[in-house]
């Protein structure tokens, strides 16, 4: 399928600046003014986007501990991301949710768990929820590997196929579970392939390449908003940086010599980012500019954090409870 | 249906021997929750009930009986055997709008559900700085008997009324049965509400309108001057009973009703103990950190001054329950033992 | 595969056995003498007949809160297993358990839960055992259909698989979860049936044909032995009864109207008894015998268990702790 | 290993301040706890180490760093992220005769296995009559900080401490780190630790031999006639420091670390409240249903009538753990709050 050069630009651009974003946050990491356990998608940032850009606003998405693409990808303020890992009150969260809980639901996405799994059930509920209500949208669950060995996923995709909800579940497989490569935990490939494709649309995808991921969900979302019931897409790709935080923080000895490096190789934006040059979709300069434009909304939202306040010592036990 | 204005009763009637109930309307306790429910289906399109037998042709202890026929199976309806999923498939449900009641037969099987229990129903709202948050409620029926066991009779309050985050409910009649189901179903947050099985041998008045019970408030069931009894779902109506037993002695005991263990009417409890200067906590679960671990200690911090005798917990026994029925009533509490204590108390 | 006669008509007969049992028991429940809530295996003997005659003395069993079969046909004591019904301190678990709480270790059985799914990783833990005590054991896992919606199975055979462990996982598929299908609560056909075979060995048997389920299990435990991994059996077969207790106490409407009466025409017992009388394996005679043996058996075990003592008072908390 | 041989260890060296310590050998706290594993798994082959990351380069906290190399990947292996099954797969292999060590590096994540925790480690033995026995150990680490938030953050000893049939062991030293671990290999039954990550900032004394340190044993960590408290985990340290604080105002405190919660050490407590009339309880868990509530309701109950004052419960905030620094450190608790209660006490 020929997608327009509009949308083409689009993915590189919202690529390229969760890159950035994160490359920001890395940078900045250690200067411990960010007290929040932060992990970075840097290499995994096509499937965020190859993901999000089939989905509308109120679509719902579900995402995990390292959320930041997702969060971004479908539209979450940056302003308000970069606030919340300083721990402030102008944060998505208020400063209560860190790194790992994101919120905006503007956007749809309505909290995320740093339970591994976590997510899973309840990204399923709200497809029942969508179905019950009638509603035309979809509800995207965003999960790694690590989540694929709990049994919760298993009763989750039962559950939806059962009830033929329109919910698109994306294993983001970068093979690792902290320092656990996915061999160590899974016995053979993913099970839920062999599902028959009338219950439930299966695809295994090259999660590097975001066109790869685009095609794939846009069948899923199409099928979930025809009312034909869940999709399940294995997105394959790599964890350039430690598992928690930044590059310098990774424990050394858990990977092969030269796995990372190769999979820089692979790296999903230079690849569609020659890919659009080749073509001349895009010129070198007009990249330059995206490149200007999003550090400039990098430089804004940090300046916004760091100087916001946190939340005052007497809003602690606020939010408990909705009154 | 607009919950705000659903009326609320606080006035409960007086139940145990049903005085002035002439002209009342009477239920069953499991009539009374099925009405909740159906007022509350019928009135809100949000709320759904869905748990493992929900549709089965006696329904769940016939709370649910027929229901589904009368909703239709899509608000009504049985899940898989998957409680942990389940759990989360109704937070989801609850976040984007609905109103979930999520019925177990056993808290037993909640324990595969604790995850999605505590990890995440119970912090969802705070850990996001109350931009999302969860209107579900979880029923379980607590309960013992017929050998059922160590995996099928366990009481677990003691260890739901340590999560903040999470309400937890006890009622005690049938009128609170309703009235706080329909309370819990309005509420905007998770609640829990554990019944015991023993309660679904109640009669009592039961107004046939909606109205709620508030969460959060204690009921006096027997005013007395000697000894404070806060007992706990059933054993409201054996310290009654117990209570009534004792006067013949000439002790005169108060019996309070938490109704909800989560948050606690403390002042009810410390007025109580202000006037007998005496408390004895009687619950249906474990002693060792349950109920009567909390509400004892809450006593022993704010309420000391009152005290003029020790506090006396009456709890099931720190074990699993065995099957035989021999040993298993020997783990079971009710108005003997509270009887004995009333009187060891006052001696 | 051939089986000599002497195999045969001890499969009649170990499944007559399990059938007279139930059966008194269903007679005797009403007396209210048993309190304890039993679920009887009627109709489904040929899985935990054909599955056990190929196990040794020492192999594991894990069984469910429908356990009686499984119990008998691995060799556990009547007796004890009459009195633990009965409350009685000479119960095989001293009373504490009841009917879903057997355990006869001298016998490889070392307890069943009435967890739906509880026994699964437990038995998968036996076999992790087996294997590093380099024994030559297998360990074998009975479960029904509602436990197959439990994740807890995914993760178990996930794991027995990635640790090629002696488990054989068999599924009692009785096609209901008390009153709730097996079409009301799983997606399509079981997912398991799907794992490569050099993995897990699966197959799909019927559960009414007592030598269907004895092959099966012959190959499956042959693997085990030679440590080639688990296997994954499904047997279907059919509650004839209620859930729990008897026939008197099932409630009526949840199943389709002829459906216990069609089955009832399925009965493993009779089929096979049918197929040994034609070939001449056996007389009628010859199982009249059998049967009488068995009543003896069973009187035997029903005037020792009512007159057991029960346990004592004073004993209550014994058994917390193992000193 | 002849487990029944090991020396125990009653008396614990001085250790805020490793008095004595001339000549002995010190170790640090994830040192001690290896030290542990190094000698059951050498000595006892039924021994053996799972858990998610547990043949990580850096080993769970150190405590297990290289053992995987040293003792083979068959003993001491990594798992799949399947908490429920995982656990019982440790329980089976219990059953079947081996001695599992099951860590986990945070105890947010046992809700995922609390069905076989609870419904099944528990209970196994007094299920079937003792007819089987499940000798587990179950090690997680709580702790907080560094905005680890909600879900990252709990101390959940409270929920644990509910549950017949566990043992619950909290050690304050490296001393007891490594003993406890040793008496909970040795132990016939399931036993959880929980380490706080504090404690690895720990070094103390660590005799090199095999030792063990009773479960269910406290012990008196400093003397004192005025106020008692009860000190869980790292507390105790924080403990020892306020009340080194509050003797220069003439407070003299006794502080108690119990070790183990489950079996609680009642005596110890009693006797020193017997002496004192007042009592503390600093816990790092939630206040409501937590330690503190049962040890308040047990000194209520069978000590009252040494009680001077009411007694005093230092417990967090009930509340899920919120990311943003200033908020988790406004919910910690340690020396400030205790020297505060002790002065408040005595004032
Ligand atoms: C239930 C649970 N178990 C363990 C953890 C600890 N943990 C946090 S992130 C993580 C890795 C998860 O791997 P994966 O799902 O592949 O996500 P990735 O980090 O690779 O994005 C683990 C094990 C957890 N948070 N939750
Ligand atoms: C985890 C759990 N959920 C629910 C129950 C209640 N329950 C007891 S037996 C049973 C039916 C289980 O069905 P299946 O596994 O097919 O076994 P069957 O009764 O058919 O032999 C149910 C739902 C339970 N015991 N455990
Ligand atoms: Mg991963
Ligand atoms: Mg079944």
């Amino acid at each position: 399928m020929k997608l327009p050069e509009k949308t083409l630009r689009q993915l590189l651009f919202e690529m390229m600046r969760i890159r950035q974003i994160q490359l920001a946050i890395e940078s900045r990491y250690l200067e411990n003014e960010m007290k929040t356990p932060v992990h970075l998608c840097i290499g995994q940032e096509a499937v965020a986007v190859g993901v999000c850009a089939n989905l509308k606003k109120y679509d719902y998405i579900n995402s995990t501990h390292r959320g930041h693409g997702h969060y971004l990808a479908k539209g979450g303020d940056l302003r308000a991301l970069i606030a919340e890992l300083y721990g402030r009150e102008a944060g998505c969260s208020k400063g209560r949710g860190g790194s790992m809980h994101l919120a905006d639901t503007t956007i749809g996405h309505y909290g995320s768990s740093s339970i591994v799994g976590g997510g899973i059930p309840i990204g399923t509920g709200m497809g029942l929820a969508i179905k019950m209500q009638k509603k035309n949208k979809v509800s995207v669950i965003f999960f790694g590997d690590g989540a694929a060995d709990e049994g919760v996923l298993y009763e989750s995709i039962n559950f939806a196929v059962l009830k033929k909800l329109p919910v698109i579940f994306i294993l983001e497989n970068n093979q690792y579970s902290v320092c656990s490569k996915v061999s160590a935990r899974q016995a053979g490939d993913n099970i839920f392939h062999a599902m028959p494709a009338g219950l439930l649309m299966t695809k295994k995808v090259n999660g590097n390449n975001v066109l790869d991921v685009y095609n794939a969900s846009l069948k899923a979302v199409a099928r979930a908003r025809t009312g034909h019931g869940p999709s399940f897409i294995e997105c394959l790709t790599y964890r350039i940086r430690g598992h928690a935080g930044c590059e310098v923080q990774d424990v050394p000895g858990y990977r092969p010599v030269g796995e990372i490096e190769r999979w820089k190789t692979l790296c999903p934006i230079a690849a569609f980012r020659k890919k659009l040059l080749t073509n001349k979709m895009i010129t070198l300069n007009e990249i330059k500019k995206m490149e200007k434009k999003i550090d400039k909304q990098i430089e804004d939202a940090f300046a916004f954090a760091r100087t916001a306040p946190p939340p005052k010592p007497e809003t602690l036990p606020l939010y408990l409870f909705r009154e | 249906m607009t919950w705000s204005k659903t009326k609320q009763k606080i006035i409960e009637p007086a139940f145990s021997n049903n005085e002035g109930a002439e002209g009342k309307r009477i239920l069953c306790y499991d009539e009374a929750i099925r009405e909740a429910l159906q007022l509350a289906l019928s009135r809100d399109k949000r709320v759904f009930v869905m748990g493992q037998g929900v549709d089965d042709p006696d329904g769940m202890f016939g709370a649910t009986r027929n229901l589904h026929l009368e909703f239709g199976p899509e608000r009504v309806f049985d899940t898989p055997l998957a409680e942990g999923a389940m759990m989360g498939v109704a937070i989801g449900a609850a976040l984007a709008g609905m109103r979930p009641v999520y019925f177990h037969n056993r808290p037993d099987f909640l324990l595969l559900a604790m995850d999605q229990l505590v990890n995440h129903a119970a912090k969802w709202s705070y850990m996001f700085g109350g931009a999302a948050f969860v209107p579900l409620v979880v029923w379980a029926c607590i309960g013992r008997g017929w050998g059922s066991a160590a995996q099928h009779s366990q009481a677990l309050q003691g260890l739901f009324m340590h999560i903040p985050g999470l309400k937890l409910v006890m009622p005690g009649t049938c009128h609170d049965a309703k009235g706080l189901m329909l309370a819990a179903i309005a509420d905007q947050n998770p609640v829990l509400i554990l019944d015991h099985r023993f309660n679904f041998n109640y009669k009592g008045m039961v107004p046939p309108e909606a109205y709620t019970v508030p969460i959060g408030k204690g009921v006096i069931r027997r005013k007395g001057r000697d000894v404070t009894i806060v007992a706990v779902s059933h054993l409201v109506i054996d310290a009654c009973h117990a209570a009534q037993e004792a006067a013949a002695y000439g002790v005169e005991a108060e019996v309070i009703d938490p109704r909800t263990l989560r948050p606690l009417d403390e002042e009810i409890i410390l007025n109580s103990v202000a006037k007998t200067g005496r408390l004895i906590i009687a619950d249906c679960g474990w002693k060792t950190g349950g109920i009567t671990a909390e509400i004892g200690a809450m006593v022993a911090e704010k309420g000391f001054t009152y005290l003029k005798a020790p506090i006396k917990r009456i709890a099931c026994p720190d074990l699993p329950t065995p099957a035989a029925c021999n040993l298993d009533e020997a783990c079971s509490i009710g108005r003997d033992n509270i009887k004995k204590a009333l009187l060891e108390l006052t001696r």
